[in-house]
This record gives C-alpha cells, sequence and structure tokens, in this order.
C-alpha cells in the first residue's frame, strides 16, 4: 500500500518575458479562481492582495532607449538551500501553518492555522505573501461567486499563491476514478497559465522530462558548484530565477532572450554579471 | 464535623483534580481551537462558505467588448464561479482578457439596475415594466404623432449585430435616419475601405501571418481590435521571427512589446506614413501590379507626396530621423508578408481620416492586399436577414429627411445649437457617450436638452443617469446574443452568447425591451415587430448560420483570403487634406493613454481589473499622468500637479518616465467614472472632460488625438 | 492614608501628590488601552504595517524591552550561581525591571497577531524548527519564573508578612531562588538567542541573514550576549532615574560600580564580537549573494551609515570603553552618559535587526520601503512605558525593594513611619 | 535580598514552637481534607466525564428516518446513491432528484416518513436537509475516490455499520464548534476502538503514516 507518494513531483513553470504583454489576466484569472478579495482602494500595492502580481521592469535608460519588460511574480514556491524543503518562508512558521510538500513541491499556507504573526511575509523576498489587513468583504450578492474550492480568507491571516492546487485535487480526482496511476501534463495547470493570452506561462512538472516546462527549464538537479545551496539551476542560457544566488531554489523560471531582464532577475557586484552571465548549470547545453 | 481551611482546601483541590483527569480539559481545549478556525464567531468572516455541489461548464460568448471571445463559464450547480476563455474558439482559442474573466462582477455589480426606473426630480423611482414600456411608447407615439418622426434619434455601439439591428428596425419603421453609432474600429474601418475601395467594403488585417507589422499606435496588445486575438498573433512573433515596429509618443506596452519604437510627435502619424510612401515610391519599392490598381489620384498622390512629404522635411515634424524614416520604409517595402496599421490605441477613440488612408496607403503600395500575412479588403459582413421594413406614410417622409448630423458629435452639436428641440426623443444602448465622448459637458447638456431619453442599461452609468426613463436590461452571462467578431479580425466569426444563469434582477434583454416598444407603437409601426420575443427574432434573422450558432455556439462567415485585388483610390490624399491640429496653444501635448487594464466604452472596468491598476497609474483617488523628466523643469515624481488644457484643470499625480516623449503629457483613459460603484468609482479624471473635440476637415471625424496642456506644481 | 501598607522604616510621598502622579501616567496607559481595543476591535488595518513592512514598530519596542530587560537574568546569574553576594543589594529591582519588560513583550506580541485568539496555537501547534516558537516557549517559561522570582518581594509587603503562610512561603522561596535563577538562565540564553535567530535565519533578507553554528546564526549568540551586557546598563539608568524622582539614595556606589563594570566588559567584549561579525558579514557573507556592503545605507531617505556607526561606535565601543576604564566609570556623569549611550545602542540593535531588514529592497527592481507608524502603533508602544512606571512607584512604595535604603537614607534616625 | 533573608530567618527561629502545635491540628483536618478531597474529585470527574458531554452537544432529529438497510437491501451498494460523478467528485448525498429515480409522488410505503418525504419534499420539489454525521469543517478537502478507489477501502472504515442501519441516529451538534460530533467520536475520552469511530485530522494522519508511510502533507486535505 505504500505507493501514494512514491512518485515525487515538482511543480513549477516558465515566464516567457518576451511574450508577457503585462496585460495582467494572469492577476485577474488567480483572483477570480482563488476567492480573493478586493477593497475599495487597491492603489497601495503594498497592502493589495494579488497572489500573482506583474511588475514592470524598465532598462533605466533615457528616453528614447528606454525598455520596458513586464514580470508575473506569483509564489516562487521555493524548495529551499540545497532543496530540502526548507524553504524561508515554511520554516519559520511557528504554528505549522505553512508546509513544503515533498509530493508535489508545493508550498502550502493554511488559513485556520496561521495566526498572523507574519514571520513568512518578513521571511519571504518575493513579497509573495500577502496578509489580510481587512475583513475580506463582498458587495451584497458577489459572494454568490466564490468557489467552493478554496476557502475564503478571514482578516489577521496570511495567504499565497497555492499553484492552484486544488485543480491537481480535481485533476487527481478523475484519474483515481478512471483507475489511472498519473495525470496528465494539461490536466492540472495553474488558473494563470490557462489564462495567458500570450501564452507566455508554461506550467508542469520539472521532475517528468516529457513535460514542456522541463525542457525548456533542463534543470540540472546538481548542486551549482559555484553555490552548493543552488540547485536546479537551467541549463537554458536564456533561462533564470529570482535571486537564485541567495539559494531559495525557486520553481518559477523566467525566459527572456534580452539580457538585461536576465541580469534584472538577481544581483550582482560591480563586474560579477560578465563572469557569471555564460555560466548555466552543470552541463552547457547547446542552444540554437 | 468541622469545616475548616484544610476541608476547603481539599474541596478545591479535589475539583480541579477530577476535571483535570477528566476530559473536559483536553475537549474543550480542542474544541476552542475549532471555534477560532471557524466562522461562527467573527465578523471578519464569510457568514457562509460557498456551497459545494457538482462541477459544471457553459460555453458562451463574452459581449463586454467588440473581441467576441468564447468563454467557458464553470459553475457549481446553478451557480457561475469562474469565466475562462474557451478551447478551440476560432477568435481566442483558449485565452481570454482580464475584463471577461471578471465578467461575474458585472452580475453582482454595485451599480445594477434592479427595476425599470422612471426620473422624478433629481432622482430615480423604480416602476413596473408594463408602465415603463407603455410610456416609452406613449412618449414615442407623441413624437411620430407631431409629424415629424426624425426627431426620435438612436445611439448604440455598433452597427452589427441584430440587437442593433432591431433598433434601426424601429428606426426605419418608425420614420427617422438618425442611428447613431459611439466611434468604434469597425466604422473607421469601413470608412477608410470606403474611402479607398469604394461602398460597402472593410478592412481586416492578417496580424497572425504577417511578417512585418508596422503600426501607426495601434494597440495591439493594449485592447485593439479583438483583443485576445491580437495578443495571440503577437505571442506567436517570437517563433516567426515577425518583426513589430510601434509608431507612438509613448512606450505603450504594445512598444515595449515591439522590436522598434518609433516615438514620433503625437498627430504627425499621417506625415510619417506618407513620408515613408514617399521613401518607397522615390525607390520604386512599390509593387507595380499594385500601383496599376489604383485608378484614380495616383500621379497627382505622388507628386503631392514626393514634394509635401520628402524624409527630410518630415523628420523636422515627426521627431524621427530622416535615416530612420528612409530605413523603416525599406524594411516595410522589402519584407515578405508587411502590414501597415492603424488606429491609435484601442481603436475606439478619435481618428483622423488622412491618418488612416495614408496608412493604408502604404499598404496599397507595397501591395500586400488580400494576400497572407496582409491587409484583406472584403464586403462587409452580412449574415442578419432581416425582414423589409413596412413603412408608412409617416415614415417614408421621416426617413428621407436628413440626419440631423453626420456623427454623433455633429448631432449632440446640433442639439445643443438649436433653441427648438431637434431630438425630441433618444434611446440609448450599450454606450455611455456622457462619460466616452470628448468634452463630456457638452454631451450632458444635449442629453439635458432632449425632451425624452430612453436608456436601456444594466448600470446606472453616466449616460443612464441623464435618463428620463432606464430599462435595465440583462448582462452578457443572462442573455441570448449574437456577436459578430470586429475590428480588423481576419476571420468573419459570428458568436453566440447564451445564458448562463437566471437574471439576478428584474432585467429584460435589450432585444426584448426595443421588440415590446415597437409592438406598443401604433400599427403601423407594430406590424414590423411580430416576433414573439427576441429569442424569436434572433433565430429568425440569423436563420441562414442558426443551426451552426446553436450547436456550435459560432459560425464562421468567412476564413479565406479574399480573392482579386480591388480597385485603389488615393484622389481623398492627392488634395493632400490638412492634418488635424491639437486645439489650445499651451506648450504641451495632452493625450488619452489606452490601457488593457481599464475598459473606456460603454462598460467600466470592473473591481478586479481596477484593482490590477499600476499605482503609476492610480494613485489613491488620483490619476498619474506620465511625463518625460525633460518636459517640465521643478516637477518631481509623485508630486501633486495641477494639469490645464483648454477644456478645463484637473488635480493629478505626476509620474516621471523616460517611456514618452518630452513635450507630451500621457493620461489614462477609463478613470473618473461618477457612479455608485465604490470599487470602481470616483477615482482620478476622467480625460474625455480635458480634451475637445476637433472635427477634421472635409470628413467630419472627430480626430482630436490630444489637447495642448500645461501643468505645473499644485 | 495607606500607611500601614508602606515599608517599615522608610519615608514615602504623600498619597495625593503619589496618586496624582498615578493619575497622570494613568492617562497615558488609558490612551494606550484605546488603541489596543481599537486594533483588537477592528485589526491591524488601524497601523501603518503593510505586506512589506509585516513588522514594525512595536516588534522592535518588543525586542528593545527583552534586551534592556536583560539585566534580570544575568544580575541572577551573577548573584545565585557565580555568587557575587554584592549584586543582592540590586537584584530585587532588576527582577522588577525584569517582569515589566517581559509581561509588556508578551503583551505586544498578543497585539501584534492578526488572529490573537489563536494565539495559543504557537504552542498547540508548534513548529519545533520555527525561532519564533523558540522565542514563545522561551519567553512564557521564563515570564513564569520571573514571576516566581517577585513573588517573595511581595510576600515582603508590611501586611502580607504578617500573615504566617506567606511568611514562610516568602522564606522557602528564597532558599530555592538558585534553582529558579539558574533555569532562568537557561531560558534566557535561548529566547535571547532565539530572537537574534529570527533575523539570523532569513536567508531570504541578506540583510539580516547570517552564518552561524549548527542551527544557530552568529545573530542568535549575539542578542544573548548584547542583552546581558546592555541589560545591566538599564538596571542602572532605571534605578539612577528612579534615584533622582524620589530624591534618595537606594544602591550603593559600591554595589553600582561593580555591576558597571561587569557590564563595561560584556559591552566590549560584544561589541568586538560584533564587529567581527560586521565585518565578516559586509566582505564575505553579503559578496555571496550579490550584494554590496553600501546597498543597504545608500538611495533612502532614513538608513544610511550613521545608524551603523551610532550602533556599533557611539553607543557600542563609547559605553563599553567608559565603564571598563575605572576614572570614567566612577564619575557619576560620565558612568550615566555610558549607560544612557548603552541603551540606546543596544536598543538600535534590536531597530537595525528588524526595522532595517524589512526596509532593504532584495530584488534588483523592488525599492525600499520606508513607514511611519500610525498614532495607535505609538500608543501601544508607549503604553508598557506607562505601565512600567506604575509599576514601580507601586513597587518602590510598598514593597521593600531596595534593601540599602534605609542605611543609606536614615542612618542615625529613628525610625518615623510614613504618613 | 540578604537583608530580608535574614529578617525571615530569625522570625521562623522565633515561631519554631507554634509549629509544633500547628501539626497537631492538622492531623484531624487532614483527614477531613482528605474525604473532601475525594467527594470532590469523584463529583467532578464524573460530571466532566457524563454531565460534560450533554451540556456540550445538542441532539437534532434528522428531517425524517432515513433506512439504510432497506435502501441497500432495494437500490444496491453506497454507490447506487452515494456515487462519483464523471469528473471523479464524490456527489455526496443525493439530491432529491435521485431519490426520485425510484420514489415519485405515489408513496413506496406505508411509513409516516415515505409520507413526510413525499407531502414535504417530493411535492414541494425540496430538498430534503438531512444533517451529515461525518461533515468535516470547511477548510477541509477530502478526496473519497482517493481512498475508496485508488486505496480500495471499504466506506465501512470510516463510516461504520451505517449502512446497515434501519433508524436514523439523532444528530448531535457541538454547541462551540457547530460541527457534528462523529470527527471527536462518541467517546468523550476520545478514546477509538474501531477506525470508524473518530474522523479528526490525528486519524486521518494515523491511517496515512501507518498505510503510506507518511502523514501527509497540508494541502493533501487542507484547502
Amino acid at each position: 500500500m505504500k505507493q501514494e507518494n512514491k512518485k515525487e513531483h515538482k511543480f513549477g513553470m516558465v515566464i516567457d518575458l518576451d511574450k508577457c504583454t503585462g496585460c495582467g489576466s494572469c492577476m485577474v484569472s488567480c483572483m477570480a479562481e482563488n476567492n480573493v478579495p478586493f477593497k475599495e482602494d487597491e492603489s497601495n500595492k503594498k497592502d493589495s492582495i494579488t497572489w500573482m502580481r506583474v511588475y514592470k521592469l524598465t532598462n533605466g535608460k533615457d528616453f528614447p532607449e528606454t525598455e520596458v519588460v513586464y514580470m508575473p511574480r506569483p509564489c516562487q514556491h521555493c524548495s529551499g538551500k540545497g532543496g530540502h524543503g526548507h524553504s524561508p518562508c515554511v520554516s519559520v512558521c511557528p504554528a505549522t501553518a505553512t508546509d513544503y510538500g515533498k509530493d508535489t513541491g508545493i508550498v502550502s499556507q493554511i488559513y485556520t492555522r496561521c495566526f498572523g504573526c507574519r514571520y513568512c511575509m518578513g521571511a519571504c523576498p518575493y513579497h509573495a505573501r500577502y496578509f489580510n489587513w481587512w475583513d475580506p468583504k463582498w458587495p451584497e450578492g458577489m459572494e454568490n461567486y466564490l468557489s467552493p474550492n478554496v476557502s475564503p480568507r478571514m482578516r489577521g491571516v496570511v495567504e499565497k499563491c497555492s499553484f492552484c492546487y486544488h485543480r491537481y485535487q480535481l485533476a487527481r480526482e478523475k484519474a483515481y476514478l478512471e483507475e489511472r496511476e498519473e495525470i496528465e501534463e494539461m490536466e492540472y495547470q495553474t488558473a494563470c497559465t490557462t489564462a495567458c493570452p500570450a501564452g507566455a506561462i508554461v506550467f508542469g512538472d520539472l521532475n517528468n522530462p516529457e513535460h514542456e516546462v522541463t525542457k525548456i527549464v533542463k534543470p540540472d538537479d546538481h548542486p551549482d558548484p559555484r553555490n552548493p545551496d543552488v540547485v536546479g539551476k537551467s541549463r537554458n542560457p536564456k533561462v533564470f530565477r529570482l535571486l537564485e544566488r541567495l539559494g531559495t531554489n525557486t520553481k518559477v523560471y523566467y525566459l527572456s532572450e534580452r539580457e538585461w531582464v536576465r541580469k534584472a532577475g538577481d544581483n550582482y557586484t560591480e563586474g560579477e554579471w560578465e563572469t557569471i552571465k555564460n555560466h548555466h548549470g552543470k552541463t552547457q547545453i547547446s542552444h540554437g | 464535623m468541622k469545616v475548616d481551611r484544610r476541608s476547603f482546601l481539599g474541596l478545591g483541590i479535589g475539583a480541579v483534580a477530577g476535571i483535570a483527569v477528566s476530559p473536559v480539559g483536553i475537549k474543550l481545549t480542542d474544541d476552542s481551537s475549532i471555534l477560532t478556525q471557524t466562522t461562527k464567531l467573527w465578523p471578519w468572516a464569510l457568514d457562509h462558505p460557498p456551497l459545494d455541489g457538482a462541477i459544471v461548464y457553459e460555453n458562451s460568448v463574452c459581449s463586454l467588448c467588440p473581441g467576441g471571445c468564447g468563454i467557458s463559464v464553470r459553475k457549481i450547480d446553478d451557480r457561475p464561479v469562474k469565466i475562462e476563455g474557451l478551447a478551440d474558439y476560432p477568435i481566442n482559442d483558449g485565452g481570454a482578457c482580464l475584463h471577461g474573466m471578471s465578467g461575474l462582477q458585472y452580475l453582482y455589480d454595485p451599480a445594477r439596475i434592479k427595476k425599470p426606473m422612471i426620473k422624478k426630480g433629481d432622482s430615480f423611482e423604480e416602476i413596473s415594466w408594463e408602465d415603463a414600456i407603455s410610456l416609452v411608447a406613449g412618449k414615442l407615439s407623441d413624437v411620430r404623432k407631431s409629424g415629424s418622426p426624425e426627431k426620435l434619434a438612436c445611439i448604440t455601439d455598433k452597427e452589427h449585430g441584430s440587437v442593433s439591428g432591431l433598433l434601426q428596425h424601429l428606426l426605419k419603421a418608425f420614420g427617422s435616419p438618425n442611428f447613431y453609432t459611439m466611434p468604434n474600429l469597425e466604422s473607421y474601418l469601413e470608412t477608410v475601405a470606403q474611402q479607398i475601395h469604394g461602398n460597402g467594403k472593410t478592412l481586416s488585417f492578417d496580424l497572425e501571418n504577417s511578417d512585418f507589422v508596422l503600426s501607426f499606435g495601434a494597440g495591439i496588445i493594449e485592447g485593439w481590435g479583438s483583443p485576445v486575438a491580437c495578443f495571440k498573433a503577437n505571442a506567436t512573433r517570437k517563433q516567426r521571427h515577425a518583426k513589430l515596429y510601434q509608431v507612438e509618443a509613448r512606450l505603450s506596452n504594445t512598444a515595449a512589446n515591439a522590436n522598434k519604437w518609433i516615438p514620433a510627435v503625437p498627430g504627425t502619424e499621417a506625415d510619417l506614413a506618407l513620408a515613408m510612401c514617399a521613401v518607397i515610391l522615390n525607390e520604386n519599392l512599390f509593387n507595380s501590379a499594385a500601383t496599376a490598381n489604383m485608378y484614380a489620384g495616383f500621379s497627382k498622390f505622388v507628386s503631392v507626396v514626393q514634394t509635401e512629404y520628402a524624409p527630410a522635411k518630415i523628420a523636422k515634424i515627426t521627431g524621427i530621423k530622416e535615416d530612420d524614416i528612409i530605413q523603416i520604409a525599406r524594411e516595410f517595402a522589402t519584407a515578405k508578408m508587411p502590414v501597415a496599421v492603424f488606429g491609435k490605441g484601442k481603436g475606439d477613440g478619435a481618428q483622423s481620416l488622412k491618418e488612416m488612408a495614408a496608412v493604408h496607403a502604404l499598404n496599397c503600395l507595397v501591395g500586400n492586399v488580400n494576400k497572407k500575412g496582409g491587409v484583406f479588403v472584403q464586403d462587409k459582413a452580412q449574415y442578419l436577414e432581416f425582414p423589409a421594413v413596412k413603412m408608412d406614410g409617416i415614415a417614408s417622409k421621416g426617413a428621407a429627411k436628413a440626419r440631423t448630423g453626420q456623427y454623433i458629435g455633429q448631432m449632440l452639436d446640433a442639439v445643443n445649437a438649436s433653441a427648438e428641440p431637434v431630438v425630441e426623443a433618444l434611446i440609448v444602448y450599450n454606450a455611455n457617450p456622457c462619460y466616452s465622448l470628448h468634452d463630456t459637458r457638452r454631451v450632458k447638456q444635449a442629453m439635458s436638452k432632449i425632451p425624452f431619453v430612453v436608456s436601456i442599461s444594466s448600470f446606472l452609468d453616466e449616460t443612464a443617469m441623464e435618463a428620463d426613463i432606464i430599462l435595465p436590461c440583462h448582462t452578457f452571462l443572462e442573455r441570448f446574443e449574437d456577436v459578430p467578431s470586429s475590428g480588423g479580425f481576419s476571420k468573419t466569426v459570428v458568436g453566440l452568447t447564451k445564458p448562463v444563469v437566471n437574471p439576478i434582477f428584474d432585467t429584460k434583454n435589450a432585444g426584448d425591451c426595443i421588440i415590446e416598444i415597437g409592438k406598443a407603437l401604433d400599427q403601423a409601426v407594430a406590424a414590423n415587430f411580430e416576433w414573439e420575443n427576441y429569442e424569436d427574432c434572433l433565430q429568425a434573422v440569423t436563420s441562414s448560420i442558426w443551426d451552426s450558432l446553436s450547436e456550435e455556439g459560432y459560425a464562421v462567415v468567412s476564413d479565406t483570403i479574399p480573392s482579386g485585388s480591388p480597385g485603389v483610390d488615393v484622389s481623398f490624399l492627392a488634395q493632400n487634406p490638412a492634418t488635424v491640429q491639437a486645439q489650445g496653444d499651451f506648450n504641451l501635448t495632452l493625450i488619452p493613454v489606452d490601457n488593457i487594464r481599464l475598459l473606456s466604452g460603454a462598460i467600466a472596468a470592473s473591481a478586479f481589473a481596477i484593482k490590477t491598476v499600476s499605482d503609476t497609474v492610480l494613485t489613491k483617488k488620483e490619476t498619474v499622468v506620465e511625463i518625460n523628466p525633460l518636459t517640465v523643469k521643478g516637477l518631481k515624481d509623485k508630486d501633486l500637479a495641477t494639469l490645464t488644457t483648454p477644456m478645463g484643470s484637473a488635480n493629478v499625480r505626476v509620474h516621471l518616465n523616460e517611456g514618452i516623449r518630452p513635450g507630451v503629457i500621457g493620461m489614462v483613459e477609463g478613470l473618473g467614472h461618477t457612479f455608485d460603484n465604490k470599487y470602481v468609482s470616483n477615482k482620478g479624471v476622467n480625460v474625455n472632460d480635458l480634451i475637445g473635440q476637433v472635427l477634421e476637415p472635409g470628413t467630419g471625424l472627430d480626430a482630436a488625438f490630444g489637447i495642448k496642456a500645461k501643468i505645473s506644481r499644485a | 492614608m495607606d500607611s500601614a501598607l508602606i515599608p517599615e522604616g522608610v519615608k514615602r510621598t504623600s498619597f495625593p501628590k503619589f496618586f496624582l502622579g498615578m493619575a497622570v501616567v494613568g492617562a497615558v496607559v488609558l490612551w494606550g488601552l484605546i488603541a489596543v481595543v481599537l486594533i483588537w476591535w477592528k485589526g491591524l488595518n488601524q497601523t501603518n504595517m503593510n505586506d512589506y513592512y509585516g513588522f514594525a514598530l512595536w516588534i522592535w519596542a518588543d525586542l528593545a524591552v527583552i534586551a534592556v530587560g536583560g539585566g534580570a537574568f544575568f544580575t541572577g546569574l551573577l548573584k545565585y550561581i557565580f555568587k557575587v553576594d554584592e549584586l543582592k543589594n540590586i537584584i530585587n529591582f532588576a527582577v522588577i525591571i525584569g517582569v515589566i519588560c517581559y509581561s509588556s513583550a508578551l503583551f505586544i506580541l498578543a497585539i501584534d497577531v492578526g488572529q490573537p485568539l489563536r494565539s495559543w496555537f504557537i504552542f498547540w501547534h508548534a513548529n519545533v524548527h520555527s525561532m519564533l516558537t523558540e522565542v514563545a516557549f522561551c519567553l512564557s517559561c521564563y515570564f513564569a519564573v520571573l514571576v516566581i522570582e517577585f513573588i517573595p518581594n511581595v510576600l515582603e509587603n508590611r501586611q502580607l508578612n504578617k500573615v504566617s503562610f506567606f511568611h514562610h512561603l516568602a522564606h522557602n522561596m528564597h532558599g530555592v531562588m538558585a534553582v529558579f535563577a539558574a533555569t532562568g538562565a537557561f531560558l534566557s540564553f535561548f529566547h535571547q538567542g532565539s530572537l537574534g535567530g529570527v533575523a539570523g535565519v532569513m536567508y531570504g533578507r541578506p540583510f539580516a541573514f547570517r552564518e552561524g553554528l549548527l542551527i544557530w546564526p552568529w545573530t542568535f549568540f549575539l542578542f544573548t550576549w548584547s542583552a546581558a551586557a546592555f541589560g545591566p546598563c538599564f538596571t542602572l539608568l532605571v534605578t539612577k532615574i528612579t534615584e533622582a524622582v524620589t530624591g534618595k539614595k537606594l544602591v550603593s556606589d559600591k554595589t553600582v560600580h561593580l555591576l558597571a563594570k561587569i557590564s563595561g566588559w560584556m559591552i566590549t567584549t560584544y561589541i568586538i564580537a560584533k564587529i567581527i561579525d560586521t565585518i565578516y558579514w559586509a566582505t564575505v557573507t553579503v559578496p555571496a549573494s550579490g550584494f554590496t556592503f553600501s546597498h543597504f545605507f545608500s538611495n533612502n531617505a532614513f538608513y544610511g551609515y550613521w545608524i551603523l556607526f551610532a550602533e556599533i561606535v557611539l553607543c557600542g565601543v563609547v559605553p563599553g570603553l567608559l565603564l571598563i576604564y575605572k576614572p570614567t566609570r566612577e564619575n557619576s556623569n560620565l558612568r550615566l552618559l555610558a549607560i544612557i549611550l548603552g541603551v540606546i545602542g543596544v536598543c538600535l540593535n534590536r531597530w537595525v535587526m528588524v526595522l532595517q531588514v524589512m526596509a532593504v529592497p532584495v530584488m534588483s527592481f523592488d525599492t525600499w520601503a520606508l513607514y511611519i507608524p500610525s498614532w495607535q502603533e505609538v500608543a501601544t508602544t508607549i503604553l508598557p512605558v506607562a505601565y512600567g512606571i506604575m509599576f514601580i512607584a507601586l513597587a518602590y512604595r510598598y514593597l521593600p525593594v531596595f534593601p540599602q535604603e534605609k542605611e543609606l537614607n536614615y542612618p542615625a534616625q529613628p525610625v518615623v513611619e510614613g504618613e | 535580598m540578604s537583608a530580608i533573608e535574614n529578617k525571615s530567618e530569625n522570625r521562623s527561629t522565633e515561631n519554631a514552637g507554634e509549629g509544633v502545635s500547628e501539626d497537631t491540628r492538622d492531623d484531624k483536618g487532614l483527614g477531613l481534607g482528605v474525604i473532601f478531597f475525594l467527594v470532590a474529585f469523584v463529583v467532578c470527574f464524573l460530571s466532566g466525564t457524563f454531565l460534560f458531554p450533554k451540556l456540550l452537544y445538542s441532539k437534532k432529529e434528522q428531517p425524517f428516518n432515513f433506512d439504510h438497510a432497506l435502501h441497500t437491501s432495494e437500490a444496491g451498494d453506497c454507490e447506487a446513491c452515494h456515487y462519483y460523478r464523471e469528473d471523479g467528485t464524490y456527489s455526496g448525498n443525493p439530491k432529491l432528484a435521485s431519490c426520485l429515480d425510484c420514489h415519485s409522488e405515489e408513496p413506496l410505503g406505508e411509513t409516516e416518513d415515505e409520507a413526510i418525504f413525499v407531502e414535504e419534499y417530493v411535492v414541494k420539489g425540496k430538498e430534503i436537509p438531512w444533517l451529515v454525521y461525518s461533515r468535516q469543517p470547511d477548510c477541509v478537502f477530502f478526496s473519497h475516490a482517493a481512498h475508496t478507489i485508488k486505496a480500495k477501502m471499504d466506506c465501512v472504515e470510516c463510516h461504520g455499520h451505517i449502512g446497515e442501519s434501519t433508524v436514523s441516529r439523532p444528530y448531535e451538534e457541538n454547541r462551540l464548534t457547530g460541527y457534528s460530533r462523529d470527527i471527536w467520536g462518541k467517546n468523550i475520552f476520545g478514546i477509538k476502538k474501531n477506525s470508524w469511530d473518530r474522523m479528526k485530522m490525528d486519524d486521518c494522519a494515523e491511517c496515512h503514516k501507518e498505510r503510506t508511510g507518511h502523514q501527509g502533507y497540508c494541502f493533501q486535505c487542507h484547502k
């Protein structure tokens, strides 16, 4: 019977920043899918709950050399230093309200367990965690559109992107019924992925070589010789991760042809980028 | 027995110990733990968790914008919970925009009108549907009886579709030529096609196949045309190695995503396009087979372009280097499948015919007309078959009269200019002219001068508030409607919007409102409304495609490249029409900015959409304007400033941004609503309050691309 | 009026004057309590905290009071374990300050959480890997120990002590106090340390993150050490203030000099360790994640190198040296300067390790997040100060806190009952 | 503190004589104290064990009696009514429409319950507001398919022999939490003899640990 957790998945995504248009579909799809509340004034982005947030990055150059790129940022689902599941946020939660699912690689958040100490938010450098500063309230009647698959949150707890875990659950229900061992790649896709009109987001199991995301990212499971905390570095020279050098080992990868965009993904001391930029995973794969 | 202190102590300790070894402690602790997690006690949670049930999906078509995307509505039993793009739908194939996905918020929008309402003094009172319809019919009958049926006018969003068709049917039967639409991309395409290729034609662009898109401000990923289709076309560009060059004064999302940003001075796009024509002609880069088709005005066009639009001269006007103009023109002309696209922003704002024709002239010169990856010239989609209108004498007389104005702007001007009411009654459906047209004060003034305004609307928006009677209609999730694709999409697809939920309030389908009004009018008019209801009508008028519509949910009317090379008449451009200038004499130019996350047409953005709007666009209750740091000395980022145009002034925040041409101020469209929805309204200013109408000489189009302005620290 | 409660052989101010003073401080407490009610009723939206600034003013206050309350455990450790008998003259007061600081700290934690009614989940569903769990456990246990340490002093109230049970209880508790002191020291070592660990383990925040020993980052040890070093400074400072307010000499110079000397050496050794830590962090840890040292102190309106200088040199090295050098230590003005600087120094350190951590941008496209606390936050942060004043005033008036008070103030006079 | 210590020591030596006489009084008091202790202990323990659950839970009757045994003999096994939908989700209690597959406005039997069912629900087209004994808290996701199809568990393992019951026992609702008593279990100490006696998270974890080697991750059961 010991089979349920035999197969380990590592769900992750790669977002093509050259395709992303900054349209915001992913943000709204996420909010509608996950019962995210809204309030009268959402213009202060530091207290506005958007599990998926689209950042606007500029290359800092003067007119007309200015360039802009949009960067969607869901929870990065860090697997922590060395990929052992000690995400920055998971290990600090005093009440076990968040954990790292080793079967999926997804970082959970249990709203009914959370008591709102916000330590996880402090520990997350991506600002992917949000606090319910206010009572979530819907205009009269609008609570009728809330989905039963995601618990609505209450005031005073932290929430964040779950990689639409409920969709994984629903896909598995179907697979169980049909007595299939595995779910298909397309059976479990996050709400942001399916919504993206540009097809910029590719989601799947990074442990499954057949999945598109793995084909694009080509993760190197060996520790990075330059920094043993880093695992899963992409072998694709156009792919990077946010703050990879901290050893958070995120499972959200980004793809861009533009060098300045790739450089913006992390911090580099002066001149360091030039020596580091061509370093991609252990085995260099030639790339057309 | 002597009860002393020790006995009490024993009693106490015994009681505590007894309770301690009983299950009370552990049970109560556990229950308290659960209690604090439930929604039972606290005001900070929902009363009831969302009910679970069977998941069902229903397909429909979104009609929030002209895009016409297929949607899949996920329901839990009877309750819709999520809208997503419909896979394999010919327009959007699975993708969806943020507005469509927030569609459920419109169902329960706080500004929804729940019952028919009549204006009493300054406020509205609810009335019954029977009273409302008979009241409207009574007023309209009076207009008709007065012998001037042409004094009934009608404003809606578009010319196509059966509801618009019903309105036109009603006007014709009634006897009025005064049918108006809000400015929209489809009608601009038809205007240009008519000017250059002749009557009954329209244009579309094969963006998904073109290898070189030269866009003159068309916000291809800002909501231009059929937004999701454009997103998809743009997304495949990377694989197809296709290029996108964007001419635009600011670094819009489209410009940012493009291979090249050409930041021309706003309002000089026509000059730039004609200069490129000059380069193509000078360097013999044109397609001679194509130019052979140019039957009218070609030689004059050539000489005008070569003398008046020499790249060196135009470089000074547009701010684009001569070399760049030449280089881009060469790249365009030598590309395999080039296409030049017009229609600034979402394409539904003010446009100049000169500019649109000049851009299209580029297409005609390189000859990529009716070819893959180019521009398609085809007949207007005619899938509706309304029965011929039976007109009585009054109707024939009225319908033969001249329209009150050529376009909606002139009609409103005529109303304002005349002491006598030139329009006695007005029906507005799916349009918000009091918000969306330039110089909204003028529009509201005209509304108040029209004695009887009927609004058929789901929301109490700016225009509905000006109405005398409001007939509340279903939202797109509660109604049937045919939705023709439009806005330059290369295929012609008609989708069927279907109700996915029972009406939440006491509303009707807009089509039923019109049919019921028609039936309630005098017999001569009523005879034209023999359908039982709108569904019956819809089925009848779409009979040619109904089977496909009802079975597939959509019908593809045409998806092939039109054959033949249409004739080209460039005589309009050959006259070298004047370029429209911005109104006023301040030093800076204010331009409206279209943002995909906002809506500026008949429907306002939802709470979710507003939530996604950047803080560099909206901060608290203030619109944030973009200006280049070089534009005004002494202004700092986030400063509060006063922006003044000839139309008035407004307080705004400043966002210093290198992504905009110096001398230009960018202000977003879609803010500054004033109706009753705190999540959406009373945020920022409506840019249309600050920009006035400027009519293009000769064409009568409102072509105000912006307005002169000044800005200073508040 | 309340003369029967006042310890034997000492004078206290008149009751109306005392009452007036208490009323003034009580008003401040009331203001704080109003803010607390608002926060509990309406939620944390009453603060100016946000998703970037999830830790704010009162968390700093929390860490600061725990740090300065460290005088209690360290003095206890010296007195009961290392048998520095001289410190018996100040241990009562150190314990009282400890009780105030730790009760305030627990109270602040109770208003800080979003779901106060679930705050006990930290025990019920504890995650033993979290530094905060360690903090909560040790903090609560140590607070219990402090209360136990304080009880004998309460029982020595003139009226309570007349009850023979209380009298004996107080006596017997004194006998076992060493056990509690040892427990307290052990618990303190852990919770002071884990408070440092709270910041140090956040490897997503390069400004806070420190390498360390086994599971404990260096900040773990630095926090414990600094609390032991600066805690006595705070004890001395409060003693000095109490002496100034009462106009009496309450602790002999000998005791003060001894504690100052110990504090001085602790500060000096701590600051050396802190300097080494800072240099290692700046030259090894920080560049490894791609940051430069200057990143943390530039491009914003508030945080500059000044804060580093103030914390380490002005409020670290200076007081350390002033207190280890006998002439400056025994000069009452310079000693006062040193202990004031010391208290500021440790508070600054806690500020930096909590608030600056939240302010520093980590992603290359992020910006500094500065915030200004709301009045509710200010009121709830001042509340413990006012509460502490009331607590000390009551304890001083009704309990024999300072064993030396009689001999230092009324050496030859016959005992006079207070009014 | 030494001054006070000294003082205390002095006093205790002074009172030494008194202490002895107190001790002799203690013996009698202690005896009575023990009796009081025992009485209080027993009373409190018993009320904590027997009275407390009565206070904690309120009893509610089902809308009408449901005879599971009869239905299983007529309609087949559990899945005849508690079936899986096509997407693998579990349908829970049948909707009225399912009942109408067999029932109609013509009563199928002569019981009073059948009469209530027909008159109150079938005729009025109203769903039956069953009180679900095993309803889990709102934050819980439970996959029936994972258990009965994948892991091939029997319904009885968690639900006991409810399928053989002929009467619907009263539903006991926890006054504090609003949840069913079946979650904690009938035994107020939380002791279980059978696998279906309790349905708390710990019980899930215990079984998971035993059968899969891991107690499971939060998201497996929480939403």
